[in-house]
């Protein structure tokens, strides 16, 4: 591959290949932003949602679950467990924890007080009714 | 009167066919080959005068080429499936 | 440029590489591989849905792609002529061509501005139906492309018209001429698959 | 060594393999937490132990990136550092961060780590991989910044080379991408749309570019073909790069709430994306066969060559298996991205670091190469990572497509739980595959050790 094709020519084709598809995506994105508020029904997000988020951060829940399928494969999908098992689970599942069981996965106890645990439930029911072109396959995510 | 000129004019002639054929608005699996094979023809024009494959090892056609008749194949398929 | 054949009586060469720089026939190589995927996506997506998109095509100006289409190889035909040009030596008259061939790919770029005006308009966008999610991500891709096009095409032009090339040394015109006639070459197939066929 | 400046990248080498045996432990912890739930629970619990793991193999790879580019960019740019004190003052800082943090993690549970480190004024915390406090994330940027400068400017006083400009391309692009992980909208959408801009166009993007630059930088230097040829291949495979990678980031666009259009757009692009780590490894096995010398570095060439080989197979390959949207549909969220996840960091970042470390550290330390032992214990160390990590994606590989048909299949699906008990046999097998990948670590650690009596004079 002598002469045949030169440095100069490929540092060209790098950095116009580079903006070009740069500017594509940024293109992409702003299409993306303008067309979520039809997807996302961003007014459902209340104050309470909003705590949900922050409490869902606060105890690294990403560590262990999956929400919308991101995150750690150790424990269940929780993008659609508010359809799958309801509020009052949630809550009673999360102030059960740890189950002790010998052998078996635990979740340890944040000690959320009734707040706490009705602004997860608000935040996780608001994620559960985002647009996600109907994944997971089924209600066991 | 230059080869690539003689190109041009059939390419320009080739288009407004495949124009006629859109305006007079008929279907069909005829019609969808013939109009697809006018595309053939014209990007096979561009690729070997146009772009002076003609003149290169056989590799650089083939490739062009090859990928051409790939493309429309999978066109024609897709449309056959349909048409039926 | 290595000659393989240099067959006298015909008085042509076979070159073992193709006219312009390498380097630009791999991004050339790998745009037909994205277009052409996306062309059989379309093509496998309509299958799915042809009711829609038979009925959204017909809103689409077919006149309009028609146009598109003369201008977009007329404005390649001008960048064989300024090849031929440069090959002679003659660097006016090919950065002539080139800024012919710039002009033209100018009018294709308003003429599309002016449809894609009217389709956002009347509040089509990617989101709309599938037929029209090819339709404006085809068509924009491949106007970004004309742009770049353009770019390439406006450099080579400068450098031209400052005597930056020669009959022995044209490499640079050769290249952007590749580029542009991909460019036309992925039209002359986006046209009547998204305006004609049916 | 040519230039006494690049000394300073000893002490980032040495850090780089100290908290890479300190992930890898981590992550034999939580192979088990797989089995065995309730092991180390409550003092580690597995997403604590999971926060190690990840955080440590960010770290480790960028204290291997600026180390590396401590090393390469004097002899490229053919001049001293500019501040070697800084450098070294930056070492101090970034390490001490981060030791800070991982014992903030394992010791303070995570709520109280947050409360007290202000994550209430800007909210930065608990998101995969960018799970750091926010003075360790403000931590990370100065550091960035201030390396970033120490080595720009080194540049600009010397010589400018293609691999120095890649290079400083990809590190500034990853300190430019890493300031997306301050921005944490309440909307989880956008919250994620744009945590991909961090995760996706590094791993997938910039990265790239530092890991073709470092690549190109040991080819030359093993292989000794010109510069040009190594050059031209580099910019060619980083335009392929770019160009596939960018866009490619669509192909996380599928499932979280963005339009149906990235299904189409992430797909196709992605599945380009294997198309530059296949240009690597031909380009790779292309240099070492025309090469011009016999380096006696044979353990940095087999790093190099695995490099190629096993990122396009982690990333490449594995990559292009869930990547497209009916397949991802099934995939997302499974043992199947873990496994694709094991092998293309491994086979990309971690690869590439060892080749940089293996090929530099003999020079470091006043020798062209290590002696024959030494070297031959390191391919060892090279073979049983190597496979230990084919192992651990091909037991994932099967889990995730287990799991698949168990949980998202059929008519009557398992609970996710039912599911994983009936996958244990795989986590087993991914355990052991672990402890041999711990073992060849500690060969490659030993190696450092060898007496090298009769090792070469220094070039």
């Amino acid at each position: 591959m002598n002469e045949t094709f030169t440095k100069a020519m490929a540092r060209n084709i790098f950095y116009g290949g580079a903006v070009f598809f740069f500017l594509l995506f940024l293109a992409l994105t702003f299409d993306t932003v303008q067309t979520l508020p039809k997807r996302d029904h961003r007014e459902n997000i209340t104050d309470s949602v909003v705590r949900g988020k922050h409490i869902w951060e606060t105890r690294d829940c990403i560590g262990c679950h999956t929400l919308l399928g991101e995150g750690a494969y150790f424990a269940p999908e929780l993008g659609n467990v508010y359809k799958r098992r309801g509020g009052d689970f949630i809550k009673m599942w999360i102030k059960g924890q740890p189950t002790g069981a010998p052998g078996r996965r635990q979740m340890p106890q944040f000690d959320l007080n009734d707040q706490q645990l009705d602004d997860m439930v608000a935040f996780l029911k608001w994620t559960s009714e985002i647009n996600t072109n109907n994944w997971p396959p089924n209600i066991e995510g | 009167m230059r080869p690539c000129t003689l190109i041009w004019l059939s390419l320009m002639l080739l288009t407004v066919a495949t124009y006629a054929i859109g305006e007079a608005g008929m279907g069909g699996t005829a019609v969808m080959l013939t109009v697809l094979g006018i595309a053939v023809i014209k990007v096979q024009m561009v690729a070997s005068y146009f772009m002076d494959l003609r003149h290169t090892r056989w590799l650089w056609r083939g490739i062009v080429l090859g990928w051409l008749v790939l493309v429309t194949g999978l066109i024609a398929i897709a449309y056959l499936t349909t048409i039926k | 440029m290595i000659i393989l054949i240099n067959n006298p009586k015909s008085a042509h060469q076979v070159y073992a590489t193709p006219p312009g720089d390498l380097a630009i026939w791999f991004f050339i190589f790998a745009e037909l591989l994205a277009f052409g995927i996306f062309f059989a996506a379309y093509a496998f997506a309509r299958a799915h849905n042809i009711a829609l998109f038979d009925a959204s095509q017909q809103h689409l100006s077919r006149t309009s792609g028609a146009i598109n289409t003369l201008v977009l190889i007329t404005s390649s035909y001008f960048v064989v002529r300024a090849v031929a040009a440069i090959k002679q030596g003659y660097s006016n008259q090919c950065a002539r061509w080139i800024g012919a061939a710039i002009g033209f790919g100018a009018i294709f770029l308003a003429i599309k501005s002016f449809e894609f005006y009217g389709k956002f308009s009347s509040g089509i966008t990617l989101s709309t139906n599938t037929f029209y999610m090819f339709y404006l991500s085809l068509t924009i891709f491949h106007f970004m492309h004309v742009i770049l096009g353009m770019l390439i095409l406006a450099a080579v032009m400068l450098k031209a018209r400052r005597g930056g090339y020669s009959a022995e040394n044209h490499t640079g015109v050769e290249t952007g001429a590749s580029y542009w006639h991909m460019v036309d070459l992925l039209w002359i197939i986006l046209f009547p698959l998204i305006y004609v066929i049916h | 060594m040519q230039y006494k400046s690049q000394a300073v990248a000893k002490p980032y080498f040495i850090a780089a393999i100290g908290l890479f045996l300190g992930q890898i432990l981590f992550g034999l912890i939580m192979g088990y937490q797989y089995v065995v739930g309730d092991f180390l629970f409550p003092a580690i619990p597995f997403n604590v132990a999971r926060m190690v793991h990840t955080n440590l193999l960010i770290v480790w790879i960028l204290f291997g990136f600026m180390g590396s580019a401590y090393y390469l960019i004097p002899e490229e740019a053919e001049t001293e550092l500019f501040s070697p004190k800084l450098a070294w003052l930056m070492f101090w800082v970034f390490l001490v961060a981060g030791a800070l943090t991982i014992v903030g993690y394992l010791t303070v549970p995570y709520a109280t780590l947050a409360s007290m480190t202000g994550n209430d004024i800007l909210a930065t915390m608990g998101r995969e991989f960018l799970e750091q406090p926010l003075p360790t994330k403000v931590g990370i940027v100065i550091v960035a910044l201030v390396f970033l400068f120490n080595i720009s400017m080194t540049v600009l006083k010397g010589r400018k080379t293609s691999i120095s400009l890649v290079l400083l391309l990809g590190l500034w692009g990853l300190a430019i991408f890493f300031l997306f992980s301050f921005y944490n909208p309440s909307n989880l959408v956008l919250d994620k749309y744009f945590w991909w801009w961090t995760v996706h166009l590094w791993v997938e993007g910039v990265w790239e570019l530092i890991l073709g630059a470092m690549l190109a930088f040991v080819l030359i230097k093993i292989t000794g073909v010109d510069r040009e040829v190594i050059e031209k291949w580099l910019y060619i495979i980083i335009a392929m790069t770019l160009i596939t990678g960018i866009i490619g980031t669509g192909h996380h666009y599928f499932w979280i709430g963005t339009p149906e259009y990235w299904q189409w757009f992430g797909s196709v692009f992605s599945a380009l994306e294997p198309i530059p780590f296949f240009m690597m490894t031909v380009f790779a096995f292309n240099m070492v066969n025309r090469r011009r010398r016999e380096h006696p570095n044979k353990a940095a060439t087999l790093w190099a060559l695995g490099t190629g080989v096993m990122s396009f197979l982690g990333a490449g390959v594995w990559g292009f298996l869930h990547t497209l949207a009916p397949v991802n549909f099934y995939t997302h969220g499974t043992q199947i991205t873990a496994a694709h996840g094991h092998m293309a960091f491994y086979g990309a970042y971690v690869m590439v670091n060892l080749t940089m470390i293996s090929y530099a550290m003999p020079m470091l330390r006043g020798r062209s190469a290590n002696s024959r032992s030494s070297q031959v214990m390191e391919m060892w160390a090279f073979w049983l990572m190597t496979i230990s990590i084919v192992c651990i994606t091909l037991f994932l590989t099967a889990a995730g497509i287990l799991q698949i048909w168990l949980q998202r299949m059929g008519t009557s699906p398992m609970s996710f739980m039912d599911a994983q008990d009936q996958i244990r046999i795989f986590y087993w097998a991914r355990e052991f595959s672990g402890l041999v990948f711990l073992v060849g670590l500690v060969l490659y650690i030993w190696s450092f050790f060898f007496k090298n009596s009769e090792a070469q004079a220094a070039e």
